[in-house]
């Protein structure tokens, strides 16, 4: 039998807010030591400003930073709803038909090994400059991971429960209202936050394409006046959305499903 | 009265011959049950009676009326408890109810006064992990009983428990069903629990499951603890041993 | 750097090893260099040549981290590279073609024939400041009114499709799409950038090297100057052979489009200038001056440290 | 109690050596589609070319295609084949010191919100034109998702059997040796395959940042002669090429759990 | 002799007093049970006796010298079968050899004349999925007797296993310990299991566990079905049920 018990503090734990410092402490000691190897001149500034320096530009320049943030921000958001909206259906649709789900699992499959890169002129091509490519590819990279996750939550769903339901006369709709939605929350949320993670990324790489505003743009203008500390200011807004994003889904999700909190506190010390 | 006749039900699973003839009956506010080795097709005929799955040959009949392949007539309990871990125990026990399009709200006024009988009360808005094995047993009881309180089916209900947890939930079945009119069809491997429970148990055979023995249960009622040591008991017990 | 191909090869032992890096996918602007190699200009320099396809943002800062002797690049790049926070140490050591022969292309049916007619029109272009102030300057020149543009970046996209599709106008080097325009029938009104104003005459493309390379051997600078001149006149004298000097190593050209390319280019690398590859300090000047004007230099540059004209041959 | 039990057929199975005819059929059916498209010129081939045209154009251009992709496949398997091992390394130490867990996991998870392709023009700066800055990013790439997957095969063995095991005395090699390292092969060949399904596409972007030789110059230069015909052919070659990686590391996942495959295949029917 | 003493086992988690003061005594070839409600702290107390939990007071001596904190001595096996699902039967049983230094060959020869005694014949080179759930246990409990063979800790070794199957495993246990020289604690939540199989059964209270009760079963042997109908059984059944 496996063993719920509660976390004492462990001996090395030091902790505020339930942020383990750990980490934190092990980051700012390698923030420092690159500084003081651009203090200490061992690599040419172009190639890697110092990260004094980068914080310096991101706080000056973040009117103006700010502005292609907000365009890159929109196009992502909109992107991943759209990849949400449309991993849900799909997903649900491959649940409930069988032969879809034959159809349709080896080309998703497959579709991964496209690289989307490559396939971004066309989109350019197809879609204009406007936000509509961006958004494209953002949908493109987000909808997998939400469809596939979404789909394993669906199909893992205790056989037993579903003929129980079933044996009460239940219709298709409320199994999935009752049942198969709520179970699969966890792991939709687990896809959610893959996709949370690349969102941003791919409405940069979408940007690359053309457009008229947006971290993407931002950088490759930035880059072309060898401004290599701007370049870095915008990588650093670019992780700092990333994990904003994730942080958003987890908020959500503990919303979603308060009864998870602790049930997943306790799985997480049985593992 | 018959509350619920199986009248020869054979059943296939492809080439698996996995029920003959399985011909059984339930009398009103009796507990039968059936003791049979494990892949005989004890759920098999659960599943036929419940109306989702189809048998090959045979009929259900349920207050003399054809059921055969008819699901929402009877309740059905598992082994696992199947409560839903994101719903409170009020909840989970309203689902049945709101499967009938009865709403939410009302399903849970509906619910609430059965908490106390089922031992329950003060649980309402727990969920299922704050609960001990044996207090989820009662929850996934009350579901059951909620959704039909005539006719239940009940498949090793409490085989995940420990046996003393077991021996407690026994002796709660017996005292809470003197208030409640239901009638029990009981999967049981336990012959103790068997003898315990039943007006009648029918032993299967191994699969193709045969009707191999069935045996009128005359031990008088209240049961108790004395009831493991009494001499019906314990001869009966030893008839069936030999048996499987 | 590393290479298992062809180059890597031929090379006897003696050869000094000489890596180039491109501003883009080789095309006819690089033609010859890779007439040098093929015709063995190169190995008489006893040099071995290796010519590497770079990255989306050219060769400067590749220089500058010396992955490579000699780079190409173009003279606004080299004026960013020099004005920047932290200056790269590159400098200019000769113009591959002599004059800009870039300038602002639009199929016929647009009727763009002055910078007076971008007015109420879509450009596409790759969205740097020096774009706008180019495009600012020749339409308050012409009497358009630059409000009166859109501009949309259309990064990678090629010319074609992008006046196909998306906009009216883009800025394309002739020798390329130009010419590509030609073999398809494609009509097309070009503006030479320098027909309209003197200052945008700058080189385009240039080569450059890193300053500490030219100051500790010279001689490596002149010896590969010194054949890479000799490939550009073979270039010049005999365009389908460079041609297919071009295309030999890189086979993924279309050979019909080198072809003509190359039959373009020959009148354009030296010009009307006294040996290929030589610079004028003026154009270096006007230019430069110009960006700073425009508020694109974040100082002026010093042109004598941004080119030199001292490695060429007499 | 879950029902393990053999598949019939289902009626609308057609197959082949085991392959579903469905999904092929539909496939088929799209490039048909794709093919009368362009045939009746609703498209500019230019921006889409016909797939017999993309057919043909392999075929005629493989001998020059096949040179680029050799190197492309040189990177990928030699960045795939590192990453793999410091996948193991870094999981297994992970695994066996917590502190280490604790202080690097959160910078792996935060180290995917970074956009490798802005970095990657970098790498050509430290690491030069050949292949070394392609395979750091192949590295890079493919490493994230095997030690991530290989940590939680790892920790999720049963802490009984670790107990029974310690109670034997076994060392901790013994226990690695026999019980966490296969236990946690199933989730290590999920994670080999994510990665195995970018290998090919990191080399390709990692070509990008320069060099001689590879697809992803390939289709630079071949995009630059407006060859639209020979960009997709170079994408079918790289999706052709990671359908061929995946398939790979699944024989050599039958071939090391041999075991698996009955219980796997119950393991799906079950579920 | 005494094969095994535990005195005055004291264990607390953090805060959570487990087992109070525990002392027992394991006579050699004697099985002696342990019965207690589920969390009072029974596989705490086996833990401690295998040496991967340690006290906070007490000590463990095996025939007289003090093994307390010491692992490797005594074998151990849980409810679950724990067998490795890629290792065929044969290797599952070859582990514990190959832990202790054994070449894996060599380990092979040495396990494979047990699998007949232990009803494995012809399944050497089965997987643990390929083989019924009574099978696994008997595999498992082979392992375990391959480890040590003289002190065995069985933790409610058929507790997963359905009524029928466990009866008779619990008599092929009787069967095939007359063949083998072993003593062993063994954990139950089952009377009936305890009562048939042992020489002496120790009732733990609640947690913290402290033993509530001390019984020397004289029950007979050979036992067979007719051991769970006799008087002497019967008697001690109601006793023991009265205490928990
Ligand atoms: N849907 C199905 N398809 C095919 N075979 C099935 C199906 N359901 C059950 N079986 C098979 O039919 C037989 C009877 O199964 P069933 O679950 O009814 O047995 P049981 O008596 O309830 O066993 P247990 O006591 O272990 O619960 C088993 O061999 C089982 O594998
Ligand atoms: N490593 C541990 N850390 C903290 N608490 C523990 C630990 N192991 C067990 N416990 C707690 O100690 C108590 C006794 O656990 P134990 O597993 O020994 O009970 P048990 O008698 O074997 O129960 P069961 O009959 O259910 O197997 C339980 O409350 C359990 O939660
Ligand atoms: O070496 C080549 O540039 O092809
Ligand atoms: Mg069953
Ligand atoms: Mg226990």
């Amino acid at each position: 039998m496996k063993r719920l018990r509660n976390t004492g503090n462990s001996p090395y734990t030091f902790s505020i807010l339930n942020i383990d410092l750990l980490p934190v402490v092990f980051t700012t000691f390698l923030i420092l030591l690159w500084e003081v190897i651009t203090r200490l001149d061992l690599v040419d500034p172009f190639i890697l400003p110092a990260p004094s320096k980068v914080i310096h530009t991101l706080v000056v320049t973040f009117p103006l930073m700010g502005q292609h943030m907000m365009a890159t921000v929109f196009e992502a958001v909109v992107g991943f709803c759209i990849a949400i909206l449309a991993g849900i259906l799909i997903a649900i649709m491959m649940d409930k038909v069988r032969v879809l789900k034959r159809i349709f699992y080896p080309l998703l499959i497959t579709s991964q090994t496209v690289p989307i890169i490559t396939l971004a002129p066309l989109f350019a091509m197809w879609f204009g400059f406007g936000y509509l490519p961006k958004i494209v590819i953002v949908v493109l990279v987000c909808f997998f991971p939400i469809t596939i996750s979404l789909l394993k939550g669906l199909e893992s769903v205790d056989k037993d429960l579903l003929n129980l339901l079933k044996s009460m006369g239940a219709s298709s709709w409320d199994i999935y209202k009752i049942v198969k939605l709520p179970a699969a929350l966890p792991s939709f949320f687990s896809g959610l936050k893959i996709s949370g993670t690349y969102s941003i990324m791919a409405a940069v790489i979408g940007e690359w394409v053309g457009g008229r505003r947006g971290l993407g743009i931002y950088m490759l203008r930035v880059k072309n006046s060898f401004a290599t500390d701007r370049v870095f200011a915008a990588i650093l807004v670019i992780v700092l959305l990333s994990i904003g994003v994730l942080k958003f889904i987890g908020f959500i999700e503990s919303k979603a499903m308060p009864w998870n909190k602790e049930i997943y506190g306790l799985k997480k010390e049985e593992e | 009265m018959k509350k619920l006749e199986i009248i020869d039900v054979t059943k296939y699973f492809d080439e698996l011959y996995t029920l003959e003839n399985i011909s059984l009956t339930l009398e009103e506010n009796q507990i039968v049950s059936i003791i049979g080795p494990s892949g005989s097709g004890k759920s098999t005929l659960f599943n036929i009676v419940a109306g989702i799955e189809k048998a090959d040959h045979g009929k259900i009949l349920i207050e003399g009326n054809d059921y055969t392949g008819k699901t929402g007539r009877v309740s059905y309990m598992h082994q696992k408890d199947l409560l839903l871990p994101w719903k409170t125990i009020l909840d989970n026990a309203s689902i049945p109810l709101m499967i009938k399009g009865i709403d939410k709200k009302v399903a849970r006024q509906q619910a609430a006064p059965y908490f106390s009988l089922f031992g329950l009360e003060g649980f309402e808005n727990h969920y299922p992990h704050q609960l001990s094995g044996g207090m989820r047993q009662r929850a996934a009881l009350l579901r059951t009983y909620l959704f039909a309180k005539d006719i239940m089916l009940l498949d090793e209900p409490f085989g995940g428990l420990d046996a003393i947890t077991k021996r407690k939930m026994q002796q709660w079945l017996l005292s809470v069903l003197k208030n409640l009119k239901a009638s029990i069809l009981f999967i049981t491997h336990d012959i103790d629990e068997a003898l315990f429970l039943s007006d009648k148990i029918y032993v299967l055979s191994e699969r193709p499951a045969r009707i191999k023995a069935i045996f009128d249960i005359g031990i008088p009622r209240p049961r108790d603890n004395s009831t493991f040591t009494c001499e019906e008991f314990v001869s009966l017990k030893e008839k069936i041993l030999n048996l499987l | 750097s590393i290479g298992t191909g062809k180059e890597a090869r031929e090379p006897s032992q003696q050869m000094e090893k000489v890596t180039v890096i491109l501003d883009w996918v080789p095309n006819t602007n690089h033609t010859g260099m890779y007439t040098a190699i093929e015709q063995g200009y190169y190995a008489e320099e006893g040099l071995a040549v290796e010519i590497i396809q770079p990255g989306e943002s050219g060769s400067a800062e590749l220089i500058a981290t010396k992955q490579g002797e000699f780079g190409i690049s173009y003279q606004e790049q080299v004026a960013y590279a020099r004005t920047a926070e932290n200056p790269l140490p590159v400098k200019a050591i000769a113009a591959i073609i002599q004059h800009n022969t870039s300038g602002f292309a639009s199929p016929v049916n647009k009727e763009i024939l002055s910078p007076k007619d971008f007015e109420g029109k879509k450009y596409g272009g790759w969205g740097s400041p020096m774009e706008e102030a180019i495009l600012k300057a020749l339409m308050d020149k012409e009497g358009g009114d630059f409000s009166k543009l859109e501009m949309v970046d259309i990064g990678v996209i090629d010319f074609f499709t992008s006046v196909e599709n998306h906009v009216d106008f883009t800025w394309i080097y002739y020798g390329w799409d130009g010419v590509a325009a030609e073999l398809r029938d494609f009509g097309l009104n070009f503006i030479l950038l320098q027909d309209i104003q003197e200052a945008l005459d700058f080189y385009t493309p240039v080569i450059i090297a890193h300053d500490e390379l030219l100051e500790s051997n010279p001689q490596l600078a002149e010896r590969f100057l010194r054949a890479t001149t000799k490939g550009y006149q073979y270039a010049m004298e005999n365009p389908e052979g460079a041609a297919a000097d071009l295309l030999k190593w890189v086979p993924e050209l279309d050979e019909e489009m080198v072809i003509a390319s190359q039959k373009y280019l020959a009148a354009q690398y030296q010009a009307e200038a006294k040996r290929w590859g030589e610079m004028k300090a003026e154009v270096w000047e006007r230019y430069s001056e110009w960006m700073y004007q425009q508020g694109l230099l974040r100082e002026a540059l010093k042109t004598e440290d941004a080119f030199t004209n001292e490695f060429l041959p007499q």
